[in-house]
């Protein structure tokens, strides 16, 4: 699978490229996903943040879920971006394209592109908070380091 | 030599990307109790590990040369 | 409802654009359908179609759509375009751009959107084939009129 | 005088976009009629109709001045 499909970068992805990489003369549908850095986040404010990845690896993780994609919708062209570094509030984070034959297939595999993501991508996000403190964690949101640094110690 | 990497909040408790130590032979869960042991890391037994960029599991054994990555919950999207 | 977000248009429809008229600060998820003129259908070639509209009660019921939508998923933004007039292979005919606070209403009003475009969106394709022969109809391709006129007369 | 557009294959049978007539008072399901009658129009029993921009029904009544259009199914998408 060519890297140019998976790729991670340090600059913005333009949504017009990601889209002319899937369009194909026997497609009829093509789906877009952006993830966009948002402002509120259960009533805190970002300032902006940063995503942090182990870069070869998130790049194979990313060429493996368009693996998985192709096996279960085999008529689907993919192709993920993800930006790490600094972003602003409304900065796109991620962008998935896929294009098929119909829309239903098109729809199905780039939710479960984004699912995978959460799942097996290395990617962390380091939020920088209005109120000072900033936050490293998993998706969920469920673990808050208020003192902007995990605690230390405690059992296995 | 096997290499160990650490990223997000396991990077800033052991204050280090990578360090490189004498334990290829070591299964995956024994890294993990060196770690625990030896650096307080809380949170070693919650994170997910690859071993050369695949996902591994705890039995699996780490090879001289290997890279041993441990991978807090992911925050990717 | 403007109806800057619920557009037909002869000329082609920028993804970039559409995009970043739903983009806000709040959102941190935008889903983008885009419907392309596929080349194959059933088997036979296109050359090229052309879409025709009701144009003002094509206006009026995609704000309605929009109207649905917001309805039904309060939190989104909804913005719809759609190209009339002559359309080569790969081109794309429609853009359906949905942001929201999370994933999940983006993708479920993205995909009922176009599910009632096709329903009540006064719009019909002429397709040219590469046998010479046309064909209009529904989006069920059901009918199919090979001498190029569908027939008179006949029973109500 | 009501104002009755056709489009895509009924302005195909019809030869043209639309006619003016002196049916005002008359029902969805009166105009369908006349039309079956005076134009041989072979689908007008499938399609939908809209008055004025909003789709209606067969019993609604077309009042001096409004347009009626005969709206086959659509192809969006």
């Amino acid at each position: 699978m060519s890297s140019d499909l998976f790729t991670i970068t340090d600059q913005p992805i333009s949504v017009e490229e990601m889209t002319q990489k899937v369009i194909r003369p026997e497609c009829g549908a093509v789906t877009t996903f952006m993830g966009t850095v948002r402002e509120l986040t259960n009533g805190k404010r970002t300032i902006s943040l940063e995503y942090h990845a182990y870069e070869s690896m998130a790049v194979k993780m990313l060429e493996q879920i368009g693996q998985e994609i192709k096996e279960e919708w085999p008529d689907t062209l993919a192709v993920i971006a993800y930006r790490k570094g600094h972003l602003n509030i409304s900065d796109i984070a991620v962008v998935i394209c896929i294009s098929s034959l119909h829309r239903k297939p098109a729809y199905e595999a780039n939710q479960y592109a984004i699912e995978r993501i959460k799942e097996i991508v290395p990617i962390w996000k380091k939020e920088q908070w209005a109120d000072g403190t900033e936050w490293i964690g998993d998706q969920l949101e469920t673990t808050a380091y208020p003192e902007g640094k995990p605690p230390k110690g405690g059992s296995l | 030599m096997i290499k160990i990497l650490f990223f997000a909040r396991l990077q800033e408790e052991m204050g280090t990307e990578s360090i490189e130590v004498e334990k290829a032979g070591y299964t995956v869960r024994d890294v993990k109790e060196w770690l625990a042991d030896n650096h307080q890391l809380s949170t070693i037994s919650q994170t997910m590990v690859a071993i050369n960029e695949d996902y591994a599991n705890d039995d699996d054994m780490v090879n001289e040369s290997d890279t041993i990555a441990f991978i807090p919950p992911v925050s990717g999207g």
